[in-house]
């Protein structure tokens, strides 16, 4: 069972600091410890970022995931933004189109457990990440 | 936006980071310390993480960078009060703080600086030793 | 071209950057202070970018530069008044200063300077002391 | 609204000098503060040098940007010199032809809000910055 519990728009740098607070909020009630909150709201805040600089305007969607099997939280990161040309690129450590450090995409794949990225030239990304419960 | 404050106590300038700050807040403390330190002449910096419970490649890279500009203008920097999770979570993200000395808490930092300001002279040595190893940026 | 005087005042040499040094003026300076350092059998060099507002990658690794060859013949070198805009925009540039001692103020820099070649000479009187033979420069 | 301030030649190491205190007096006029009137001078030097040391001469233009959403300064430095083969390569950190730092372009990038390279092979560079008043 997926269960959507909240969604945060966002357009600018104080959207990004809501959404990063907000999943940090989820993540505790859900049950995660004090270093996966930081884990998943630090994830959270990279791809924010990522929606504010390269796409200007997007949402972050936050569920809870209630399989028998696997409990945990996922975040779906969107944006009707350019898109991503090369993911492989992006995903590969110090790769940067914004002059920064480039740690945002490879450094969100270490800190969660998955991460599935789509993206389309002129559509946008649509980015999920997912942490479960050990 | 968010200002925060930046004090001056004895000869040195305390910076406490005590809410969530936006990336541009970020980018704005950082210039006024560095103009606080022009302006207050100040022997050396300390940050207070203690209160931020996450701190992502923008934030990591600006306390990073201020110790770096601050060093160019002469103070060294320390900074106190990572939380573990927070600690943890920079060194998985894969963020170099090279260069960042760090200290528990507040009362131990500002020990630790004192002595960093003392030690600035012998700084020499030290650097040189820091680069044939291949030592980063401006720390 | 721009001429910057290399003045010698005890036993340190002084350089004062006034002006926009464009390209060529500024390996000249780099030329004529190491010149004069083995001409003047200065302990030490300081460099005061006060009036410097425009820093950028050239001149950033200049001084970088003039420090560690300053170095290789030895005198330590400081660099004083790098002002905070320029501190900010060397390191979001990327330019690694590692190696370079920075100071507030010419007054700051030159008690730094001072005890550097002091602490340099007590660590040369004890090598010298240490090994009688084999000794190799560039301590 | 896009207003031409100043043109300066580029051929030799004292007009960079000139070009990046022409930017720096515009930028302050514009109303930018000490920090940024560093950045886009610093900026403007290294594409100025660029130009000395690649193409031998070219120009740089200095424009006010004046929309009602964003106001800021645009730089565009051309030459008509050799032109970049291969733009990404230019733009990643520690490349260089010239035996120098290879810091220039992707520094640039970092210090400026934006930056378009135009490049032909025997045709010659453009290169677009951009920086807005927050
Ligand atoms: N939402 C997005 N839309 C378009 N491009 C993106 C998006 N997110 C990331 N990218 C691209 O992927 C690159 C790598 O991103 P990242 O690793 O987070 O580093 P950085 O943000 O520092 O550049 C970015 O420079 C950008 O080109
Ligand atoms: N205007 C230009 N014309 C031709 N080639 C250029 C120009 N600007 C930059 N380049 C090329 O891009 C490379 C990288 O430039 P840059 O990052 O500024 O470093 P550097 O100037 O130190 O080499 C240069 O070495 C050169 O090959």
């Amino acid at each position: 069972m997926r269960q959507v519990l909240e969604e945060v728009a966002v357009r600018n740098n104080t959207d990004i600091v809501t959404a990063r607070n907000s999943v940090r909020t989820h993540a505790k009630q859900i049950g995660f410890g004090l270093v996966d909150q930081s884990r998943i709201a630090t994830a959270v805040s990279e791809l924010a970022r990522n929606i504010v600089v390269y796409a200007k305007s997007g949402k972050v969607e936050i569920a809870k995931l209630n399989e028998d099997s696997k409990k945990g939280i996922e975040v779906v990161c969107e944006d009707n933004g350019p898109g991503i040309p090369d993911i492989e690129q992006a995903m590969s450590e110090g790769f940067t189109t914004g002059g920064s450090l480039g740690m945002g995409m490879p450094g969100t794949k270490k800190l969660m457990d998955a991460m599935d990225v789509w993206s389309e030239a002129g559509k946008g990304t649509r980015i999920t990440i997912r942490k479960f419960l050990k | 936006m968010e200002r925060i404050p930046v004090l001056k106590i004895s000869d040195f300038l305390i910076v406490t980071i005590q809410v969530a700050l936006d990336d541009e807040s970020a980018l704005k403390l950082q210039e006024d310390i560095l103009e606080e330190i022009a302006k207050t002449k100040a022997k050396g910096l300390l940050i207070d993480i203690t209160a931020v419970d996450i701190v992502d490649s923008f934030m990591g890279r600006m306390i990073r960078d201020i110790a770096r500009m601050a060093r160019l203008m002469g103070p060294p920097t320390i900074v106190v009060g990572m939380q573990p999770a927070v600690a943890i979570t920079l060194v998985e993200l894969g963020l170099k703080m090279t260069g960042v000395s760090c200290a528990l808490n507040l009362e131990k930092g500002l020990l630790m600086l004192k002595e960093m300001v003392e030690a600035k002279e012998r700084e020499e040595r030290t650097l040189e030793a820091e680069e044939t190893e291949g030592y980063e940026a401006g720390a």
